[in-house]
């Protein structure tokens, strides 16, 4: 045993203590590295302050109408300019972050979780229920996307929370399909083959190893669904189908304010680029996490 | 008849410059082909077989590999500052290069006959008829047999062995004085490889052109190749004669490497086996690099890097301070045969 | 949008100056254009330039005027109008337009049912069999003389027989057409049907043996469906369209300092309210209605989203209605009166509601959502809490028809000039599943409303309808917001163009300087 | 080949069956009756019931469902419920309308976007890729509704360049042939309404392609990376092939199957996608008439048109699936 | 080494090749044809042959890690091919496997120890400490340190991760162990390291190896007996000396000529074999191998040569042999 051990012990120059470095680890480090994706990070972090603090840093209450002075001009007492009911566009481009933050997270959570329970259902069992599944998917994605959502509004109601739902809906299928496929291509991994000769079970093998090592790509895929979940509940905000008066979510404001375009045009121009610096936060962040943690997925 | 190098590599020196540094693939490494010579490099994975073969075609991954010393001479023309227009005279018409994946190496989408046509093409005069013509010629010279139907086949519908041959022919179609074979065999089942490196042979024979033989396969370089460089960890730790290498190695890593391998012809007991792992280029940059799993190692090793120093054998050359004894005593030799005369 | 010149050449060819097409912009296509069969303004719009009525509404307001029909006489009882038709007019197709035609019309309309001719049977009482029509028979006396038989008297008979759905159409080409007679309609009017590219324009040209001699002026008339508001606003700046409708009250200042455009005024036929709907919780309470109507700051309102051109309004009818009681107070904005009627109702500390905000545009409320958000604020204001809810128009109907809403915001606009067509239809218990949303049942102001329906005597109908806006004040089952003026806006050359408050315009007279 | 393309067009049978199902289903599902919006406000209940019963929504569901399937079959799309006209005859002008629209936008983004990508990767890391990576991350973060609005803003309103919205003079209408406008135009040898065909086609086609150009650019750029480090690449470089006949001839073609992807999901996406666009721009297409119709409740043609976009979509993939296989030979789908 | 551990008999494995419009099955690739082998207690059975013959197809289905489509596996005495799903989960505990690709074969996510500690888990032994102690201890028989415990799959070696995978498969003491391809990923110093290893086990834990590689020179080394597969079948099987020293069938003969000596001075004549690997999913008939075979004979075209005892021990299936 002894002289097994001696055989054996490849390590003479190697430090003893070298830390023990997870894959999260590592992606973190080189996400780190990545200024475009520090950049993101930097957005997103400071629209989720905003949102946070809105109530501390908005100078105004949102839902404070003044017809008096509507539609004024920026200036140093209304930086955005007011909107046509003379409320402070500032503070409800503010408040609109968490409007649309909340939105974007929590319809991704859903779609993640409904879309990972299928495409694991259907990537693991195969046979019938993945043909069922695949067919449902292919189905929904068949749908142009903001039509289907229009259609979920419809039936639902228009509210923000309908819209949150019918944009966690469509895009259940893409999270289903990412899954699946991870599912499958980590069904043929020789590890997976390796659990499988010392006995372990469907169930433990589906959770120990095949979703932890899904939760990579479900994170880029995720942070980069927020990013179009955001535009599409603006999207749907704008048509009027999503939040409702006087919630100042931001394509809801760009709708408001689409009359003003000509005589008004800081109404226009605020959420609209609000709107865009969070999604292009979202997007730099998402394009930094794939390269870190997952660099397969780049095309 | 004297020979005279096809390719000289004096002091070579490239680095890949990624996000943990420098990382110094290739160390000062110096080495020659003569005319006609197959030279057979041999080292474990990772030690800088590819990269000196990249640099010597000018085909570094842009922006990461730079070659950041050294001189690389083709029939004396240093080509390490050529200009573009230059290397793209070179490549293919003096230096032609076949990798390791003959799976990968041919482009999916293009039929081989086009792929061949366009090599040929690229530096000669002849019209699209001729050309295909010269390929069809070279496909049965490394022996393809219904060559005229291969060349309107796709890649994929040949075999591994068939690919590898294609990309042999490609890289004859312009007579080149230097064949780069960059584990040309490695992908490829031994009955496969049997065949391969016997055409190899044959080209050399035949067309009296330089080969340069990357493997990490020693039964490989037994067999085929002249003249033998050993690298280890971008480093040249042993030169020499295919049979001296084999019959008395001096580095105690090629010793190793020799013994550790299982012969088909008895069963050793129990195989030797150098402790340790194959070190990452660039993580040792004090004394010798084999130091660590050397089992003759000694403390001057572990501060200095040793010379490459002649043993007495006639081009063999060993880099590691246990021979540096014989090294002087050779100077001795040497001093006394001037004295001679 | 930029070769307004040589587009102007081609179409006005002749002149050299006068422009004779006038593209008129509209924010949604006809659904037929067969007048009889639809109930959309903007098929009407289309098929009252195409087809002639009997009588015709004087410009600016409904009393009426000749038309096809010449001279009529009432008997005294009410139950007979003899019609004197006019002589020598041609239908499109070329045949002629006599009493037989106009028979053959209101045959074919009474020969119908709700679902063919659905104004009809609102108009008249029905259809051929039903107990409840009006209409007994119609006869033709000689070539040129109708006669109208009724069962029992209708007071607004000649108003209705004005009204653009009950247009005469030349019969051969109905028999002609059959289905299809809504895509190719052919009538006397001042325009020719010319070409309907569906969702985008309808062509109608002149019709050369207009009767009205020297009429029409136009060469060309074309409606195209431009539906967003400030996007038609853009063609119109660009020279795109001649003349739009529904100009956002918004962009009135963008166009009043420019002399290449005028504004136009529609005179008000309309109210835009919040319906309270009376059988919903605390809007169940009398005073709570009351109270709601106190918190309403009519004023700002018209200020911000009408651009000022509409009055507050008192009553569920505009003042331009005979029978309208200018006598009535307004519940005035005071917030502390609101207060105290709230907490008098139990609700001292006010309540949470629905508000429903409509989701599309109409003349009489240019943005729901933004006049909702205004009431919001001011309900907030005494306590109540209106959370704004909107669905999709047909929804939104369908659900407020159903009294599933507790506060709304709607509108009328009438379609006859008569008080009958605001209060019975709205406000009356019978009308209760159809236009009476907010369930508002009184039997008193029932009673006076049926009983307006057969008084011929002017004075004594107003009289009645008078009372019967003091009943719907007291008890408040509205919130009556506005009588507005619908903007439209058109190159500074048009005259001739006096909008008509009920939303159809005849352009015969239409011309450019 | 011929054996796959036909399993590909059968499998797409259950998918369309499966849609017009849930179409069916989920329109119903939204509240408000159709009748009740054709009529409008002031109509009277009987004429909501009589209209209810002749368009037959008062029969049970199973009927009304296989009624239209029925229809399908013989390729009849219905009537619409609320004009009456027959969408199967109504459909084109809408649906060429879209057609045009997302086709210039398309060649626009494929055109600008393939060949940014291409730059971007042959020359890596320099200031081009940066700048133009930059604007198409920008791109793809872009509200489309936004930037439809902005540009009508900037270039129709304040500096009077280009039209507003529709997609022709109201003035000069083109007489349609075809009703794809461009070519209508061209084969009366207008050339005149061409330019104004044209000119209204810039500013929604530029608002449309935005996204698309930007992940065309993206893709492009990233699968090019891709393919210049594989073997293949090494190979044609040893050769002694020089970088231009490198990218264009080997790479790009290697590239494109990627982007081809890319390009068949946007082109699906435009058509759908178009809804915001059209509205903005007052564009007569599909998206507009579905998105309309769904307000009146128009349930034939909410299905029908869905169905005819979806089906166009499934058949781009479909098309680019075959493409594949003409542009890789390994793709043997036998 | 008398008794045998494990029988297999007539095992076959064909995947279907689907097609067509409908997607039917229209073809098979008979990866594994018919092939019967015995390994007995602690010996090395070694199984050579070029890539895609079957090799790993054979190593995975006697743990059914693939199904076979027919035939027999018997071991110690338990028919495994009839075992439900529960009972083959404990047998797992008796067989395991070590796979040739050392970067693929664990899991990136998880530590070395969670690696080591999983199969006792799965199969519930030990408490928590008694499994952590396992591990340590197993780490150093396999010669890496009990503090590289805690560390991730990708921050160790090639031959690291190797050991690694050996010492998973020890873990539960199998009895027999299917190591597919062990070393052919490896450097030649380091593939030495893992062979020696592998042997020293053998002989500490008295194990069974079936040991699955293309390396002649490798499976001479290490094993007792070698099969020869091509094609998908069993073609010579006999003691590793016997059949490196006088091989029988034509294949293996060529086989062994073909691989390269590391020795300059070794000259020998080669038998080179003409063409390449006929497609399994369309082999020749009669014997797979008479496309390429020097020797052949009629019959060899028509009629596929019986796999028999032509010799104590020395199997073969060739005509050459009556
Ligand atoms: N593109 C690259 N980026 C960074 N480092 C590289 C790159 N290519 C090679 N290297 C470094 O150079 C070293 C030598 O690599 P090289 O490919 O020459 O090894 P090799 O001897 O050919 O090995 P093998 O036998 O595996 O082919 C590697 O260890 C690696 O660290
Ligand atoms: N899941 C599968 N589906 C279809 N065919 C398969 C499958 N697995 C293996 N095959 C085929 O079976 C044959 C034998 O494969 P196997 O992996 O057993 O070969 P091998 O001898 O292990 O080769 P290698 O040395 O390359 O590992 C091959 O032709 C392969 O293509
Ligand atoms: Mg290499
Ligand atoms: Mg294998
Ligand atoms: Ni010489």
């Amino acid at each position: 045993m002894a002289e097994l051990a001696r055989n054996g012990t490849p390590v003479q120059n190697e430090k003893v203590k070298e830390e023990s470095v997870s894959l999260w680890k590592e992606g973190w480090r080189s996400f780190k590295k990545n200024k475009m994706a520090l950049v993101g990070t930097g957005i997103v972090l400071f629209f989720i302050l905003l949102a946070v603090f809105a109530p501390v840093i908005a100078p105004y209450e949102i839902n404070d109408q003044n017809l008096s002075m509507r539609l004024k001009a920026p200036s140093s007492e209304h930086v955005f300019g007011t909107d046509d009911f003379g409320r402070d566009i500032f503070s409800r481009v503010i408040y609109g972050a968490r409007i649309s933050l909340w939105v974007g997270f929590f319809s991704v959570l859903g779609s993640v979780i409904v879309g990972s329970l299928l495409g694991i259902i259907a990537g693991y069992y195969g046979r019938w229920i993945d043909g069922m599944i695949s067919r449902i998917f292919d189905i929904m994605l068949a749908f142009p996307s903001i039509l289907l959502a229009i259609g979920i509004v419809a039936v639902l109601g228009p509210s923000l929370k309908n819209a949150l739902i019918a944009i966690a809906i469509i895009n259940i299928p893409n999270f289903g399909r990412l899954i699946r496929s991870r599912v499958l291509s980590i069904k043929q991994e020789e590890y997976i083959m390796a659990a499988k000769a010392i006995g372990m079970s469907d169930a433990r093998i589906l959770f120990h190893h095949i979703l932890p090592n899904s939760m990579a790509p479900i994170i880029v895929q995720g942070t980069l669904a927020i990013a179009t979940a955001i535009i599409e509940a603006a999207a749907l905000g704008f048509l009027g189908l999503g939040a409702q008066p006087p919630n100042p979510e931001w394509g809801k404001m760009l709708a408001d304010s689409k009359d003003y375009l000509t005589q008004a045009p800081w109404t226009m121009v605020f959420p609209g680029l609000a709107i865009m610096l969070t999604v292009l936060g979202f997007n730099l962040m998402g394009d930094g996490l794939r390269d870190a943690l997952d660099p397969r997925m780049k095309n | 008849m004297s020979k005279h190098p096809v390719l000289e590599v004096k002091g070579l020196k490239t680095s890949f410059f990624t996000d943990d540094g420098e990382v110094p693939a290739v160390d000062e490494i110096d080495f020659y082909i003569n005319e006609g010579e197959i030279l057979g490099i041999v080292g474990e994975s990772g030690c800088g077989k590819s990269v000196t073969s990249l640099s010597i075609m000018g085909l570094l991954p842009k922006g990461i590999g730079k070659i950041v010393g050294g001189e690389i001479l083709f029939k004396g023309e240093s080509i390490v500052n050529a200009s573009e227009k230059r290397m793209k005279e070179i490549r293919g018409k003096e230096i032609a290069m076949i990798f390791q994946e003959p799976m990968t190496s041919l482009n999916p989408l293009f039929t081989i006959g086009n792929q061949m046509v366009e090599a040929i093409r690229i530096h000669s005069k002849m019209n699209k008829k001729q050309a295909q013509e010269r390929a069809i010629e070279m496909l049965k010279l490394v022996g393809l047999p219904r060559a005229k139907e291969i060349m309107n086949e796709y890649p994929h519908q040949l075999s591994g062995g068939m690919r590898q041959r294609v990309m042999i022919a490609m890289a004859m179609v312009c007579n080149p004085s230097l064949l780069i074979a960059d584990e040309p065999t490695t992908a490829l089942d031994v009955t496969i490889q049997a065949q391969i490196l016997k055409l190899m042979k044959d080209l050399n024979k035949n067309f009296n052109t330089a080969i340069m033989m990357i493997t990490h396969d020693l039964g490989v370089v037994a067999e085929v190749c002249h003249r033998v460089v050993v690298m280890y960890s971008g480093k040249i730790v042993e030169e020499g004669d295919v049979c001296t290498i084999f019959k008395s190695p001096k580095h105690p890593y090629t010793i190793g490497l020799i013994q550790s391998i299982p012969d088909i012809r008895e069963k050793k007991a129990r195989l030797y086996s150098i402790p340790g792992n194959v070190p990452k280029p660039g993580s040792i940059r004090q004394g010798c690099r084999f130091a660590a799993r050397c089992e003759h190692a000694f403390e001057r090793c572990f501060k200095e890097n040793p010379g490459l120093y002649e043993t007495g054998e006639q081009g063999h050359k060993v880099r590691c301070f246990l021979h540096q004894r014989e090294e002087e005593m050779n100077v001795e030799r040497t001093v006394a045969a001037g004295e001679r005369t | 949008g930029k070769s307004e010149k040589t587009s102007g050449e081609k179409t006005g060819g002749k002149g050299d100056t006068a422009q004779d097409t006038l593209v008129y912009g509209r924010g949604g296509d006809s659904v037929s254009l067969d007048p009889a069969v639809v109930t959309d303004g903007e098929s009407l719009k289309v098929t009252k330039n195409i087809f002639d009525t009997l009588l015709d509404y004087n410009d600016g307001d409904t009393s009426v005027q000749p038309a096809l029909a010449t001279k009529w006489e009432v008997s005294p009882d009410g139950l007979t109008y003899t019609f004197k038709l006019r002589q020598g007019v041609k239908f499109h197709d070329g045949t002629d337009f006599n009493a037989e035609a106009v028979v053959f019309n209101f045959e074919r309309w009474a020969n119908g049912n709700a679902d063919t001719f659905p104004y009809y049977g609102s108009m008249f009482g029905g259809y051929k069999n039903d107990e409840s029509h009006v209409i007994k028979e119609v006869k033709a006396l000689d070539e040129y003389t109708v006669q109208f038989v009724l069962k029992r008297p209708q007071a607004p008979f000649l108003k209705n027989i004005a009204m653009t759905p009950f247009a005469i159409a030349s019969p051969a080409a109905v028999k002609k057409y059959g289905d299809k007679f809504g895509e190719n309609p052919v009538g006397t009017g001042p325009f020719v049907f010319k070409e309907w590219k569906r969702n985008e324009r309808i062509v109608l040209e002149k019709n050369e043996n207009y009767w009205l001699e020297g009429y029409p002026k136009l060469n060309q008339l074309i409606f195209v469906s431009i539906p967003d508001n400030s996007a038609r606003l853009n063609a119109l700046l660009k020279g795109e369209i001649d003349l739009m409708e529904d100009l956002n009250p918004s962009d009135l200042n963008q166009l009043e300092g420019n002399k290449d455009f005028r504004i136009f005024k529609r005179p008000s036929m309309n109210v835009g309210y919040v319906g309270l709907t009376t059988t919903r919780g605390p809007l169940k309470n009398k005073l709570v209605r009351q109270a709601l109507n106190y918190a309403v700051d009519k004023k700002a309102i018209i200020d911000a989203f009408y651009s000022g051109q509409a009055e507050p309004a008192k009553n569920p009818m505009p003042p331009s209605i005979p029978g309208y009681n200018d006598a009535i107070e307004d519940y005035p904005f005071d917030l502390e009166k609101a207060k105290q009627l709230l907490a008098e109702a139990g609700y001292p500390n006010g309540f949470e509601m629905e508000l429903w905000a409509m989701p599309v545009p109409r003349p009489y409320m240019p943005d729901g959502q933004k006049v909702a958000e205004a009431i919001q604020a001011n309900f907030e204001k005494i306590g109540v809490k209106a959370k704004i809810v909107s669905y999709e128009w047909a929804t939104y109907l369908d659900k407020a028809a159903k009294g599933e809403a507790d506060a709304f915001l709607l509108g009328w606009t009438g379609d006859n000039g008569d008080a009958d067509n605001f209060l019975y239809a709205l406000l009356d218990k019978d009308s209760i599943g159809s236009n009476n949303y907010t369930y508002y049942s009184n039997d008193e102001l029932h009673k006076i409303l049926v009983e307006a329906q057969t008084v011929s005597d002017e004075n004594k109908r107003n009289e009645l309808y008078k009372k019967a806006q003091e009943i719907i004040k007291e008890d408040a089952p509205w919130i009556p917001l506005v009588h507005s003026t619908p903007l439209l806006a058109g190159k500074a050359n048009i005259e001739g163009f006096n909008p008509h408050p009920t939303g159809s315009d005849k352009f015969t007279k239409v011309e450019f300087k | 080949m011929f054996a796959y393309s036909i399993r590909r067009i059968f499998m797409v049978i259950p998918v369309l069956l499966g849609m017009s199902i849930i179409v069916f289903f989920m329109i119903r599902a939204i509240p408000g009756n159709p009748a009740q919006v054709i009529l409008g406000q002031k109509a009277t209940k009987e004429a909501v019931e009589a209209l209810t019963h002749k368009l037959g929504l008062d029969q049970p569901w199973y009927v009304q469902y296989f009624k239209y399937l029925g229809g399908l079959l013989t390729g009849d799309l219905g009537e619409s419920i609320r004009t009456g006209a027959s969408i199967t005859e109504e459909i084109w002008p809408y649906l060429a309308a879209t057609l045009e629209l997302s086709l210039a936008a398309m060649l626009i983004a494929i055109v600008i976007g393939v060949n940014a990508g291409i730059i971007s990767a042959w020359f890596q890391n320099s200031w081009f890729d940066y700048v133009a990576m930059v604007l198409a991350l920008i791109g793809v973060s872009m509200p489309i509704f936004w930037l439809g609005l902005m540009e009508q803003w900037i270039f129709a309103i304040n500096l009077d360049l280009l039209p507003t919205s529709g997609r022709e003079e109201v003035r000069n209408p083109v007489t349609p042939i075809t009703h794809l406008y461009l070519i209508d135009t061209l084969l009366q040898g207008n050339t005149e309404q061409f330019v104004q065909v044209l000119q209204h086609l810039v500013l929604p086609s530029v608002a449309l392609a935005t996204i698309p150009m930007a992940i065309i650019a993206r893709i492009t750029r990233s699968s090019m990376l891709e393919v210049m480090k594989s073997d293949y690449i090494r190979t044609a470089r040893a050769k002694g092939l020089s970088m231009f006949w490198v990218v264009y001839k080997h790479s790009l073609k290697n590239a494109t199957i990627p982007v081809l992807t890319v390009i068949g999901l946007q082109m699906g996406l435009l058509l759908g996608g178009a809804i915001l666009t059209e509205t903005i721009f007052s564009w007569p297409g599909i998206g507009r008439y579905i998105y309309e119709a769904i307000g009146y409740r128009d349930y034939p043609v909410i299905q029908s048109g869905i169905l005819v976009v979806a089906t166009i979509f499934i058949l781009i993939n479909l098309l680019v699936d075959l493409l594949y296989a003409a542009i890789d030979p390994r793709i043997k789908y036998n | 080494m008398s008794e045998p551990l494990l029988q297999v008999k007539e095992l076959k494995k064909y995947f279907p090749i689907t097609g067509g419009i409908f997607g039917k099955k229209i073809g098979e690739v008979k990866a594994v044809d018919n092939i019967s082998f015995t390994v007995y207690k602690g010996e090395t059975l070694g199984l050579v042959g070029e890539s895609g013959c079957g090799k790993s197809t054979t190593g995975r289905m006697l743990l059914r890690l693939i199904e076979p489509t027919e035939g027999s596996i018997v071991f110690e005495n338990k028919e495994i091919t009839s075992l439900s799903k529960l009972e083959l989960r404990k047998m797992r505990r008796e067989m395991q496997m070590v796979f040739q690709d050392p970067f693929a074969s664990l899991n990136p996510r998880h530590t070395v120890e969670k690696i080591l500690e999983e199969p006792l888990i799965v199969h519930g032994i030990g408490s928590k400490q008694e499994r952590k102690k396992r591990v340590q201890e197993m780490l150093e028989v396999v010669g890496l340190s009990s503090y590289h415990a805690k560390r991730y799959p990708h921050q160790f070696s090639g031959g690291q991760r190797q050991r690694i995978g050996i010492a998973r498969a020890l873990m539960t003491h199998p009895k027999l162990i299917i190591a597919d391809e062990p070393v052919s990923a490896l450097d030649v110093s380091i593939q030495a390291q893992v062979l020696n290893l592998l042997e020293d086990l053998q002989k500490e834990f008295g194990l069974t190896y079936i040991f699955i590689a293309h390396d002649l020179g490798v499976v001479r080394h290490i094993s007792d007996r070698i099969g020869v597969m091509y094609l998908g079948r069993l073609v010579e099987l006999a003691d590793s000396d016997k059949l490196c020293e006088n091989p029988k069938h034509p294949y293996t003969k060529a086989l062994l000529s073909a691989v390269p000596i590391p020795d300059p001075e070794y000259k020998q004549d080669k038998q080179l074999l003409s063409g390449d690997l006929p497609s399994p999913s369309n082999p020749p008939k009669g014997c797979a191998f008479h496309t390429r075979c020097s020797a052949c004979m009629e019959i060899c075209k028509t009629t596929r040569p019986e796999f028999k005892e032509i010799e104590q021990g020395h199997y073969v299936a060739c005509h050459l042999y009556p």
